[in-house]
């Protein structure tokens, strides 16, 4: 097995452990961190497509690498938004 | 293949450890480990402008906005708790949970052989750009489109978080009031790191040019430095009305954008470069972008504006 | 050389693995920030010797990028943990 | 020369490895939480600066040895930082433990 098809499994492996807990954990806040243990996962299995396209004197393919890159920051901007939620409602619930 | 295998084990640990922890802390502090295990992933798996993407943004700036979370609703009251599933229920959704993770590691296992890849015409056509780091190449050129769109969508997450400010706020300073520190450990270091951290990130976002960099995790650190002073009570943020601020975010896309219909017009394509013209037009908006990035993501991490802190 | 060089940075790495048991049983929330701080310090010497070893010296500038975030998220978290000291720890 | 130079760098890792593995068995040795504090400042200053010191004469440059330097100064600046915090957690604590 080549270390690719290693991190794409363990990639497989966190979506699903990330999964779980968004299902089964009812603090929000945990069910975000639990999203982005899943956003990490989907990240590593597209990592492992990108590593075994390597060539042309790329260690991996670079399209797929930026399009990660591109996700990282995305994946920030919705849990950022995500907590803002979790907090205002928090808030709103304070007040009553 | 020991170390991955290592590298691995550690990773799936701590990620199941942070799922099932007991406080929120302990959640959020194996996710910061979680982070620095997957940079150290990246980083085996070739693909180093995302591992400092990852010790940026996914150790560094995630950790941080959720900690600062954790703070909040620990002093307010939180809503009711929601009931848990039941045992059968657990138990059904964690078999379908390892069904999705068995047919994901299937897919993995079947992936074409050979690879599908962009990586040659990549390089064929990269020194149309006169960069020398492929994945710069794709996100300024080949795949600028989605870079744009990208930085519309950090700029959207900032509306939205402004969005959500409660009857008389609106305007206001962002984010809770920090407990203020002059001195100490937390202000020595909020005094100290900035300047190093500024001069790091500079250096980032030049070589990455023609080495793994560029303007992402420079705006990740620049933001972190900002942060810093925030969090020991240094500087307080402005408010949300204030012009210059919503400039500084916008511009990045506006630029942009800019520079893309100025294709459509010279060379009959949106976002097309004139020949030569390409490696200037991407610094300028990498530098550009940097800057409004870097003040979006510091925004995101801070919150939304609250009533009890007005100017 | 080069072997050498990985050979020490599968050791850091092995050792701060290790480390990790203690973000896991904790018991105070002083002791996960420690093992945490330490994951950061090994994987940035972990970089840099396979940075030297493999010759790519990008690999540098992350471990630059660790340094400085990883001393944010610990400030992060030694400033978050006191303000829950009234709350009861859960024996680990 | 080269043997020289080889030589150490061999002997600075493995010292700064000693120092890795010292700070890890005491912060998981050590009974409490003031002497653990002890131990894994032992790895950050010395385990790394022993480790960089080691790479220092195979940087490539002079920037690529600053860039070690500054990165060991971070993790100084950083530790320095943390440290006095973790400590006043930790003593914050006690009582209640």
């Amino acid at each position: 097995m080549t270390s690719a098809t290693l991190f794409g499994l363990a990639g497989a492996a966190l979506v699903g452990i990330g999964l779980f807990g968004m299902l089964v954990r009812t603090d929000p806040l945990l069910r975000i961190l639990c999203f982005n243990l899943l956003g990490g996962g989907v990240f590593l299995v597209f990592g492992a497509v990108a590593r075994r396209g390597a060539g042309a004197g790329f260690g991996g393919d670079p399209v797929p690498q930026a399009i990660i890159l591109t996700g990282l920051v995305v994946a920030f901007a919705a849990t950022a938004l995500a907590v803002a939620l979790v907090l205002r409602l928090a808030s709103a619930e304070d007040k009553r | 293949m020991i170390a991955d295998l290592l590298l691995v084990a550690a990773m799936l640990i701590v990620a199941l450890a942070s799922m099932l922890a007991r406080q929120a802390f302990t959640a959020v502090a194996l996710f910061i480990a979680y982070g620095l295990l997957l940079t150290l992933a990246w980083v085996r798996l070739a693909a180093v402008d995302v591992a400092m993407t990852e010790a940026a943004i996914g150790a560094g700036l995630s950790g941080v906005l959720l900690l600062g979370a954790v703070r909040r609703l620990a002093t307010q009251a939180s809503p009711p708790p929601e009931q848990p599933p039941g045992p059968a229920m657990t138990l059904l959704i964690a078999l379908g949970c390892a069904a999705l993770a068995a047919a994901l590691g299937a897919v993995v296992l079947l992936l074409p052989n050979p690879a599908p890849s962009l990586a040659a015409p990549v390089a064929a056509n990269l020194p149309a750009t006169d960069l020398g780091n492929p994945v710069t190449g794709v996100l300024m050129s080949f795949r600028a489109l989605d870079t744009l769109l990208e930085s519309a969508v950090v700029l959207l997450a900032v509306v939205c978080v402004w969005a959500l400010t409660p009857e008389g706020g609106w305007g206001g300073v962002p984010g809770a009031a920090q407990p203020v520190q002059r001195d100490g450990p937390l202000a020595l270091l909020a005094r100290a790191l900035p300047p190093l951290g500024i001069v790091i990130a500079m250096h980032i976002l030049w070589v990455g040019a023609d080495a793994p960099g560029g303007k992402f995790q420079a705006a990740a650190i620049l933001a972190a430095m900002w942060l810093l002073p925030w969090m020991a009570g240094l500087v307080t943020p402005p408010p949300i009305a204030a012009r210059w601020l919503r400039w500084t975010i916008a511009i990045g896309p506006v630029v942009f954008i800019a520079i893309g219909l100025a294709g459509a017009v010279i060379e009959g394509a949106f976002l097309a470069y004139p020949p030569g013209w390409a490696k200037p037009l991407i610094l300028i908006i990498e530098f550009i972008l940097t800057a409004s990035i870097a003040v979006a993501l510091a925004l995101l991490v801070i919150g939304t504006p609250d009533t009890a802190q007005r100017r | 050389m080069p072997e050498f060089l990985l050979a020490a940075a599968l050791l850091v790495f092995l050792t701060v693995a290790v480390g990790l048991v203690r973000v896991l049983r904790g018991p105070s929330e002083a002791d996960r920030i420690m093992a945490a701080q330490l994951l950061g310090t090994g994987g940035i010497a972990t970089l840099l010797l396979v940075g030297q070893a493999t010759a790519m010296p990008a690999l540098t500038d992350v471990a630059l990028i660790l340094a400085l975030l990883a001393a944010f998220a610990s400030v992060a978290m030694a400033r978050t943990a006191p303000s829950r000291e009234d709350e009861q720890e859960p024996p680990a | 020369m080269t043997l020289l130079v080889d030589a150490f760098t061999i002997l600075a890792v493995l010292a700064g490895l000693v120092f890795f593995i010292a700070g890890t068995t005491g912060l998981l040795r050590f009974p409490d939480t003031a002497s653990r504090l002890h131990a894994l400042t032992k790895a950050d200053h010395l385990g790394l600066g022993l480790i960089v010191l080691g790479l220092l004469p195979r940087a490539a440059g002079i920037d690529g040895a600053l860039r070690l330097l500054a990165i060991w100064g971070l993790v100084l600046l950083s530790s320095a930082a943390v440290g006095p915090m973790i400590a006043r957690l930790a003593r914050l604590r006690r009582p209640g433990e």
